[in-house]
């Protein structure tokens, strides 16, 4: 339960929303308002992540020590809830979200000094190397080895969705180091000084919104050292999965979506029916409005029971039904944005999307993102183990053996 | 907010579910159905003594002051058991109403309802259902010291076995008005009350009931300018239904996954085929919702910030995720599913019954969607 | 194509409406204005069919030697319009669409005079044991027995969800003959003159409507006639595979959803929504209302194009796409039925459900069958073959080997 | 009605086939979208010579007569094909008012369409969407020796490359009034005319055009009172996309089917879990659906009886049905669905584009319940 009494928390609201109103920089500003995919433009998010560093900021899920603000449950509920007021770009996850935390777990002190602190300044971003051309659900059948020699490993095979690969300086990957046992044995967790060793080789892939976010990383005879390992050798599946855990555990997803849902509400007001009226007096509108508030709504409650610690906590289903609810509301998100979008959103404005290109968008600034913003949200439900592995997993905690 | 039981509430919890296995299984309840009794009157008796009866009132009138999430701790268990004794409508709804009025008459009539001596029914809804207080239109005309009500009233659950009525009437004004509501004290076997009964689908006893020229004492009136009361006693009212409900989707669920685990076609449990597995999950993340919005919703009105909007989430939210869990376990037992004689579609219809009253999912969705829009919420 | 001028058909719809407003009783009336399931009530059903047959109208798909009308696919398709332009009951199906055209087909000339007859009268009602209480989606494991003895077969085991079996005076059923080989071989198809041989015995179920619609009939030693086999001993699922086919793809099974959406349509000009006004002229009734409809309409569309030939009709996964597509709009309809009918659906009226009771239904006649009707279609997507297995043969119709 | 392709139009289909698959591949057409170039020179005069430009014409004016069967034939292997060529804007749009005109300057212009020398456009939609032409509201004033047009035209499809634009204008009223409609001929290159050019998502290109004070003589107005003939050419259009769409949804349920019975994971093909096989069956039946809107509803447009609603009935069909099965195809083929470097997301771009010109399915779904609720349908 909170320490801090209402006064302390009012107090800390305005301190959050006072900084929040001018440490932005207007690129950041603007690459929030364009975000259109869980990763905020690289660029904008990394100098974000450096502001916010200096304030000490930059993660406050993390333990104190390691760089967290030491924030209570209600103080990281209100940083959230501030946060959202204004179109920030959300932070790049991979960093911040995967591989901190599990260094803060599993990593050796060598690793927590060296990587830590360049996570929280954004000098650092790692992608993840995780699935392969022919392992995507079945993650565990990956075949991308990892051969020892001497104090190195060999990586032969390829990756592929490593978002930002192509704007990455660090990775971190699962490789095969044996073909003895079943799958999930002989997976090794490796952790990748660099992105440009010798053999690599990174292709970005172009995406439906038009956007190259995630890549194939080829890899032949690349030589990297074994101090990058995380866990033992064939250990890396429990590694992986102690991550995982972190991923989908990691903190409040709905702020983002109540921003979303007021974005179009606002931009109701401006449109015209086409049976009359203000869009935001329709009543197709207001039913269809209210019926998806209402479930982000119920996002938001569930996250806060979370976060208060409720009993439900304990189940092994957990992760896997936040991000089954969380997936799929984005996506219906996405799909009220392009309704109230029309024809404005058939347009391809990949120029008026680049940060600081100083394009106007043809429409208004909802119209802009809502195609790129739906089309990458398809990805949702994909990636993270797609929602049918996710049900499974669910499904397996309400069977009675 | 704190969101998890108190031992107390576990306790109470517990007892209930302890009472109602022992006295409330499905076969028991069935055949207290088939020998058309409404209720039954030793179940009331140990509500009563155990301090359910008068766990929602103030101390004042023999009851404990128990906060919403303590009738939630109770309403739970009274859905998986299928209650259908007038636990809702004459604690929660008429008993309610009476706790809020000053009158020596209510106040007189509400410590019979606590001690379970008598029971009320809220007679209110009105038309094919009254979703917003403000749509009364029941007129109760100012006569010669009182009032004279007249019009019709439909769905008064537990008017059967009540022993007064508490009626929502409008002395001004017309639909949608929120002013010129009233609310009375109406004897049932008065002069020109005609009771039309009969069972509904979830096996609460029920009535639809005429008022034809019905002579009401001013005295009886328990409140004016009563559309704020109405709101309040409805929405917690409202906030104990969806707890009946989410109880009941619990049962489903677990029920449903039972039966998936054990019967066999083809050779393998049905649980076993990723279209039944599948849908248990889905069923399993409508129960987390719905528990998780219930919870919410139940701590916020026990903090005083539970608005309108809150209400209508939580209304919207049980009558979808309950049909979606309903229907599922239906289809997921196959032909035993639609039988009387499981008790799989007497939960559901359950569920169907909370939905429709006080304003169904559609109805409640577009509140918050219109007041949303309008800049409300 | 047709071989009648737009005259003759114009005139032929005049006479078939003629019939229908004249032709049916009060109560017949009153049975299809009751109607809460693909069966009517029985005994209303089959005064009907017996009028009907005098008209030589009984079954108007049949071939016309066995009693049919001879009518074109478009006379056909005008009876079925005019016949739903009336509150009229349905014929009961078991014998006209399934006993009735499996004998013209596979059944001895015994056979054939002996029951056709009978069933255009609504003389005999045949039930339909297949299901038994462990075999329901794997009908193939059925397990009710049926032992040669001299000329007769010695029949134990029990059958469920054999509708209106009460009522019956004959069924047909699968029984096992042989435990060699697969599941499927071993079963052999049967026709009973009798639902009350020594040792039979049946159960009526209600249903989650208070009404008993469907039964388990069980067997003890009974002894029957194995004159009464259809097809060759353990040849029965192919017999019944044949007879599947009638079932799904029958006849148009539009008409009555067009019908009900008009009731309900109708209904929604007496009703006040709770925003104000007419249910009727509310845009989310008619936004809900409209898309209903145009699934409503697709369905006819879909089935006119197989009656008129289209080469869709080659797919073998047409009959269940029908099944798939018909089950899931009753439903639907049913729900927007119990939406107009708000509260007024809660009640219990058995009473007043009962045609010639003379109990007035409490609310409108719409909203007395609402709830009935709502909780029997539950049952449209088990029966049948439940939507699963549907689905499973949709699939394997788009599997490329 | 006869619902079965003719002979002829085997034939047609299976030439436009022929040609597409030699010349019109996915890779060929990529490599034309990167290039920047608006449709492929190349193709059109193939279209040309095949007689397929002329299809929906009149003889008089060099065309064959076709049917909307005729069209619905060649138009769904274009929708299987991505084709971005302006067949719907400059042909069955632009082409088809000037068709219905008697004017002069209109026939002529159409003579230069029907051989492919020239193509149009039509400048119709405005604001977020005109699903109905009585919405129109850009001014066509009258002014000496004619009109004064201003105002903005939004999303016209095949801008760029259009030698003419058929604009709906509004010489009287204001929306939504069916009366005051005029389409006039403008030349792109005129003063006051200025044109943004951009790419459409599903790869056309297209145009804002705005008018400032352009004048236009008398002789380029090629109809007044023209509300029934743009319901006419839109609903005929409105078919045609509708079967680009139904092409388009071909192509996804056959290379979703082909995907999942080659892609393993686990050990086994993904079309063997039973959540994939059934979301190929429920994309199958969508197909089925959509297909049998398509065909019915032409049917009925060349037999004369296709009202509104049944036009509504189809978009609104398409627009849900081709959002659920391109839907399905991306997650079924995971990752790969999400790249810009197979076909199955720009099938499905292609299906949302069709889905928003002309009013979107949520429109059409209520217009068609309106109709019928207020009696009209």
């Amino acid at each position: 339960m909170s320490s801090q009494t209402k006064e302390e928390l009012d107090a800390f609201r305005a301190e959050v929303a006072a900084y929040l109103d001018t440490a932005p920089t207007d690129a950041i500003r603007e690459a929030g308002r364009k975000t259109t995919s869980a990763f905020a433009p690289f660029e904008q998010g990394a100098a974000w992540q450096a502001i916010l560093n200096e304030k000490g900021w930059a993660a406050p899920d993390w333990p104190e020590e390691y760089g967290g603000t030491g924030w209570s449950a209600e103080q990281r509920t209100i940083f959230e809830e501030e946060y959202r007021k204004q179109d920030l770009p959300p932070l790049l996850p991979n960093s911040l979200k995967m591989v901190g935390p599990l260094l803060i777990d599993l990593g050796t002190e060598e690793q927590k000094a060296k990587y830590l602190p360049r996570i929280l300044s954004g000098e650092d971003y790692w992608t993840q190397g995780y699935s392969e051309p022919n392992s995507g659900s079945d993650l565990a059948s990956l075949k991308c080895s990892a051969v020892a020699d001497g104090d190195d490993y060999i990586i032969d095979g390829s990756k592929i969705w490593t978002t930002f690969a192509h704007k990455s300086n660090r990775m971190f990957m699962l490789v095969r180091t044996s073909n003895e046992g079943k799958k999930q044995q002989g997976i090794t967790f490796l952790l990748l000084d660099r992105t440009d060793f010798a053999g690599m080789d990174v292709r970005p892939i172009k995406g439906l919104d038009g956007h190259a976010e995630f890549c194939e990383v080829f890899f032949d005879n690349v030589r990297v050292p074994q101090s990058g390992r995380v866990g033992a050798e064939n250990e890396g599946w429990s590694v992986a999965k102690h991550l995982l855990k972190h991923e989908r555990n990691g903190s409040a997803n709905s702020p983002v979506l109540v921003r979303y849902l007021k974005r179009i509400t606002e931009a109701a007001q401006d449109e015209t029916s086409p049976f009359g009226g203000k869009l935001s007096d329709d009543p197709v509108f207001q039913r269809d409005l209210g019926a998806l508030h209402a479930d982000v709504t119920t996002l938001a409650q569930f996250e806060r029971l979370i976060m208060g610690g409720h009993e439900m906590i304990n189940d092994p289903a957990l992760p896997s039904i936040a991000k089954t609810m969380n997936s799929e509301l984005i996506q219906r998100v996405s799909v009220m944005m392009t309704r109230v979008a029309g024809l404005e959103g058939l347009s391809m404005q990949l120029d008026a999307l680049a940060v600081g290109s100083g394009v106007d968008p043809m429409g208004s600034e909802l119209d802009l993102i809502s195609m790129p913003f739906y089309l990458n949200s398809r990805a949702t439900t994909i990636y993270a183990g797609t929602n049918e592995v996710q049900r499974d997993l669910i499904a397996r905690s309400l069977q009675i053996a | 907010m704190d969101f998890s039981q108190t031992d107390e509430q576990k306790m109470l919890q517990e007892s209930v579910k302890r009472l109602l296995e022992r006295s409330y299984d499905f076969e028991t309840r069935q055949k207290m159905l088939q020998s058309g009794r409404p209720w039954s009157p030793e179940i009331w008796e140990a509500l009563a003594e155990m301090g359910i009866l008068g766990l929602p009132f103030a101390e004042e009138v023999g009851g404990f002051g128990g906060s919403m999430a303590d009738v939630v701790a109770v309403a739970e268990p009274f859905g998986a058991h299928l209650l259908i004794e007038p636990y809702v409508s004459s604690i929660l709804l008429a008993g309610q109403c009476l706790a809020q009025s000053d009158s020596p008459a209510a106040q007189a009539q509400l410590a019979k309802i606590v001690t379970g001596e008598q029971t009320a029914a809220f007679a209110h809804e009105e038309g094919k259902g009254t979703a917003d207080p403000a749509l009364v239109s029941l007129a109760a005309t100012e006569a010669e010291d009182g009032f004279t009500l007249s019009g019709e009233k439909r769905m008064v659950l537990g008017a059967t076995q009540a022993d007064t009525l508490v009626v929502s009437a409008r002395t001004r004004g017309t639909a949608p008005d929120a002013d010129g509501l009233s609310l009375f004290m109406v004897d049932p076997k008065q002069q020109g009350v005609s009771i039309r009964s009969f069972v509904t689908i979830d096996g609460r006893h029920a009535a639809h009931i005429t008022f034809d020229g019905v002579q009401i004492p001013s005295d009886r009136r328990v409140a004016d300018d009563a559309h704020e009361v109405l709101q309040t006693v409805i929405s917690r009212a409202i906030v104990a239904l969806c707890a009946e409900a989410v109880g009941a989707m619990g049962a489903l669920l677990r029920q449903t996954s039972e039966y998936a685990s054990t019967r066999k076609q083809f050779g393998a449990p049905i649980a076993t085929f990723q279209t039944i597995s599948h849908r248990l999950a889905d069923m399993k993340i409508a129960y987390v919702k719905a528990r998780s919005c219930l919870l919410y919703t139940t701590a916020l009105m026990d903090a005083g910030r539970a608005g309108a909007p809150d209400i209508s989430i939580l209304k919207g939210q049980i009558g979808t995720l309950g049909r979606e869990i309903g229907e599922a376990a239906i289809q997921t037992h196959g032909g035993v599913g639609m039988t009387d004689e499981v008790s799989i579609g007497h939960f559901h219809k359950r569920i169907l019954t909370i939905n429709a009253l006080f304003g169904d999912s559609e109805y409640h969705f577009r509140a918050v969607g219109k007041s949303l829009a309008t800049g409300g919420a």
